[in-house]
């Protein structure tokens, strides 16, 4: 696509968001057979997938810690999830991608519980629409719990940005190409605490604070949603059981 | 690594003992498919895509067009390539990495019967002879596996084409893709002496030796594989392209 | 070479074989000092070398298995033995081959007399016209014997196919490129099971009975030649002894 | 692996008490750096160089200015690639081999600085559009680690990019290399609830979290990234912004 | 990795102690080689190749003739690229995957000794300058390691290239492949203080050092290349050099 | 650079230099906090830093020698050490270089001393003006030294050749691009006994021997400025001792 003339046209986004929308969220719960846990998110046109492996026994043995279990995440994009396709294999993007990841997930999870264990957490984006980091950490926070992995709280995570000026939820990938800066954030939304956080782009200190205002209110949102997610698929599995 | 996972010796001679009986731990025929299901075009980013259920066992296939460099020995033929990630997301026995020998085998196995069968005109898909052509990505995408990769793969790989749009770029220049067959891939495994179709995981990691053969519409065979350490009979493969034969019409009745 | 117009003419292939004669063969057993068993195969135009190793102790001591010494097998080409220069190293074919190779030769191996140890068996083609893989079979299973692995009998190993809409007996690269059909398979002869099949190209259902027919018969041929060239070098050997 | 080190808990305690009390182990107060020192163009062999010293931390920097293909979705900009290096050298931790994540991470930080600052006037290194343009390959080289590499290899980096001479190329024809920024990163580290910034090696292994902030001469920001697995409150992201700012502007008046 | 293999210390202790006696296990002299055999042209898929056996060595060398770009500081100059492989076939110590540091190293002793004797006339395989060259590509593949590849090695590098064919190609337009020179690669190995000429593995795995020197006709040297741990006098060195030269008028004899 | 139309006039090199003549000299040593010791070497225009670790206990523990230490050298090129960026990681000159480095060093180095354990020798050429590989071993030498590893002697190193058909000391990259002959050399300069030999290009038997002489003769000098620079390192630290 050109570049558009404008991002923003009276106060709407080019796809009829106001500035402080998300795009349709669809969150489901344990989708897959053979993980422990596993969750399917859609955000505008992303289509993540999540799935988590463990605790279960580290190897190589070497690597066990005596004292915590590991966690490990490996975010992926699939060839065909984007508009060139993709070489298959781990790239620089992809490996910064899976540290943060890992970091911003670390946190809410209690290892210590499980010493010389591993919990792999696997994302795979399907489809990409920019955000597919952020969509990656709410998919695998979800997946954590449905593997019912212990933990202090649920991790949720969206991006924000600047666009012709304004600062936007969000972000399209149009948006992100076209726009000033894009702000990826994780955070434990009830207690306000940021576990990820990266920027690239511009802004000064007021619009960065004016972006942090908007992201505690997007996570809030993904949050909810999260939530509804595993109530739905623990209330219908409960159902079941009568 | 075996692919097909460990089970209990309890559980296995369970199974085979079931087999000796012609019956199976799901309570199937032998000659009996779990349900099967075709989606066209989960993913939009591809030309074309497909997701397919056999059971609990679950594959994403997408179609990407690019031009390419045609190679040198067919300067009039567009390029078809396969490639098969066995996610880690599928299987607790899947690690990351590159495609290890079970990949490798798949998508070869699913290259060979599209490849073979000339599922797919090559040569209208040259743009310019010797300098451009169309080149076919297929990236099979096995994203839960509860037994059976191999027709489920092919399967999602030939819907995938079959869904596909025209790229819109200028040097397309054909009313449609030029998909003038369906390959469908029947796996017939061996347990305890009795063939039957579709083997789920447990049956997988049981089975002595399995044989995958390819067909189009007319019953004729593009491609054959045999996996697994144990043999075939002469009579057992004879038995085994009548299964794959039937099977194979029942399964392309899915792709609509 | 252009695509000849036929590729059988009066009933003769282009080197002048009968549609059912295999191209002369050679086999050698014992030709390397190091390896614990040896053979050297010419078929027709190929040349192909397989040595086997072992049974030894299996390095990295995590990969043995407590009940079962572990098979290994690597197909490999020379830079050298094709028309175009192959870049050393595996490919996707030559790792499939690998692969099938093992399966079709580990149902004979005595394996579980050896717990904790591998047997490697290691193929080079060193000149290639098509059929490597079966002469590369038949070269190992002739290795086997000769490093003394214990086995419940030989595997003999020969391609079969469809030419011009006949069936004939271990295609040449040019019956490969300008055939219909490639159909490599290995057996124990005497009990006629089957341990590998592939199989490109185009048979009806009657064409492949057909060619299963022809494959036993060439792989009774090959069979023999194995157990001749076994018989030579023991028999020389004991008479050294004398 | 974590590229932190192993400090005794007893240090770690101790590191954490002072942290308490708003002290260091090495008597410097929270917001105060170690000793920096800048000095350009000591590999003549590159176009441009610099050795960053921060404390006992020691960084240097080579820019190396070639012919190169623009991206395609790019015809009329240069291409900037940084590549990081922690040389086994540097630290007891580092281990050769391909980049790790940590590596990744660092080249990423100091390409994004760079970059999304537009410090380096991109379009003016077009030769031939879509054809040929200059590729700037920034490569850091960690050699002595006693913590925060990140800020010197940012601050090597950019003073590495104010030497670079004038390559000897018929093709050159720019008076000079287009710098127009000078992007500065700081890192805050959070020990025990308090913030500061350079920390040393000891200090970055008892750390909660990072955060890096990058900023321009105007005080805005250009790049951030938190690393580590604590967290940050919102509060403790805008003291350290405040800290960024202001260290920046020390750290830029090095550049000389 | 030692790819000498181990043997016994008793076995150590013989040899060594055979060594300062001037004998040898196998009870050849000192200057002595075994038995050497050159066979050409075995491979007839390679533009040239030669076997050769020194004793129970056995290497196999292709030469590949293929269009190629120059290297760009070469544009008037064909290109060699020499290539080894020490086949797991070959030793129990050889493992698969890419070449380790020995195979490195005897693929670049091999190209030195041909490179800097000017053996190919690299100017003679220019097709259009700075554009497109041939490219002599030299495979070598060790079959049965019982000590001297080098020497091996070298051998059948040369004796490939003597038999070289002309490709069939338009694009050649020489009457035959620009060989000028014979270079010989004598291995001398130091065991007890004495000097030897082609260890078997067992010597090769007692030696303190060895030298391998590369000579032309004329008895010059074009390259030399130490190896192991140990060291050598003045003395040695000299005395290596008159071995070397001896030697390979032999070896070089046997090139018909 | 255009081939000059000679390399030597009336007895002096490009650069001035007489053929029995070093380039200019420096060496420094323990410049880096973190490693056990290290050294800084430049050679004219050459500058290279070498540092060593250990000895230590050496990871993964099945590469422990049960009765001596190992020695690992790694040789590496910074890629703006040369005129055309050099792409990060091994190659296999560096290979090679890796290797005749360690068998140069390992002889004077008292390995049995640290059995189970490694020690790291790591070269970093950070600018290279030929005759890297003969800077790194002069370097490492004294690296080996600072780091107290207990040694038999130093390895001194330098290059002699061929230029314009005079035996030269210490060739500059001009020198070695349009000269005849490099030849490398390492040796424990006090007995006069070679670790390290490489050459190629052309020597009659007669000039190898005069090449060896310049050799000796250069090696003395290195090795006495490797003496002086540890006297000077060690005697300042005896000094700030008092």
């Amino acid at each position: 696509m050109e570049k558009p003339e404008k991002l923003i046209v009276d106060g709407k986004r080019l796809d009829g968001r106001a500035p402080d929308e998300l795009r349709p969220l669809k969150i489901e719960v344990g989708i897959l057979e053979r993980a422990n846990g596993s969750a399917y998110v859609e955000l505008g046109a992303n289509k993540v997938l999540a799935a988590v492996y463990g605790p279960r026994e580290m190897h190589p043995r070497h690597h066990q810690q005596p004292d915590t279990a590991v966690l490990r995440c490996r975010y992926n994009m699939a060839p065909f999830s984007v508009e060139e396709r993709k070489r298959p294999g781990p790239d620089r993007r992809s490996v910064e991608i899976s540290k943060v990841t890992r970091e911003a997930l670390e946190q809410v999870v209690f290892l210590k519980l499980y010493p010389r264990s591993v919990i792999d957490v696997f994302i795979e984006v399907l489809q990409a629409d920019a955000g597919t980091r952020t969509a990656g950490i709410t998919a695998a926070a979800v997946a954590l719990a449905d593997a019912g992995v212990p933990m202090r709280d649920i991790v949720s995570s969206i991006a924000v940005g600047k666009v012709d000026g304004t600062i936007v939820l969000d972000l399209t990938n149009d948006e992100d190409q076209w726009g000033t800066t894009d702000m990826p954030i994780a955070m434990v939304p009830r207690k306000k605490l940021i576990t990820l956080l990266q920027m690239d782009g511009h802004f000064t200190g007021e619009e960065f604070k004016q972006a942090l205002d908007l992201a505690f209110k997007g996570c809030e949102q993904i949050y909810d949603a999260q939530r509804q997610a595993l109530r739905e698929k623990y209330a219908i599995k409960r159902g079941n059981k009568k | 690594m075996n692919m097909y996972g460990i089970v209990s010796s309890v559980k296995r001679d369970y199974i085979a003992d079931l087999a000796r009986q012609g019956k199976r731990v799901d309570t199937r025929m032998l000659d009996q498919f779990r349900e099967v299901s075709v989606e066209s075009g989960p993913i939009k980013s591809a030309q074309g895509s497909a997701r397919v259920k056999i059971g609990k066992t679950q594959v994403l296939a997408g179609v990407k067009l690019e031009h390419a460099e045609p190679f040198s020995d067919r300067p009039d033929n567009g390029v078809l390539i396969v490639n098969a990630e066995l996610l880690p997301l599928a299987s607790p026995t899947f690690e990351p990495g590159r495609p290890d020998e079970n990949a490798i085998e798949l998508a070869r196995v699913v290259d060979r019967g599209i490849r073979e069968s000339e599922a797919i005109d090559l040569e209208k898909l040259v743009i310019k002879s010797g300098e451009d052509v169309w080149a076919v990505f297929i990236d099979i995408y096995a994203l839960d596996h509860d037994g059976n990769l191999i027709d489920a793969s092919a399967l999602a790989a030939i819907a995938a084409l079959l869904n596909v749009k025209l790229p819109e770029d200028e040097a397309w220049t054909l009313p449609e893709f030029p998909l003038q067959k369906k390959p469908v891939a029947v796996t017939v495994a061996k347990i305890n002496g009795k063939l039957m179709v579709d083997p789920r995981l447990d049956e997988e990691s049981v089975m002595d030796a399995r044989i995958t053969m390819t067909t189009i519409e007319d019953g004729s065979i593009c491609a054959m594989q045999k996996g697994g350490i144990g043999y075939f009979s002469r009579e057992e493969l004879e038995q085994a392209y009548e299964l794959a034969r039937a099977k194979a019409a029942e399964l392309r009745a899915k792709l609509g």
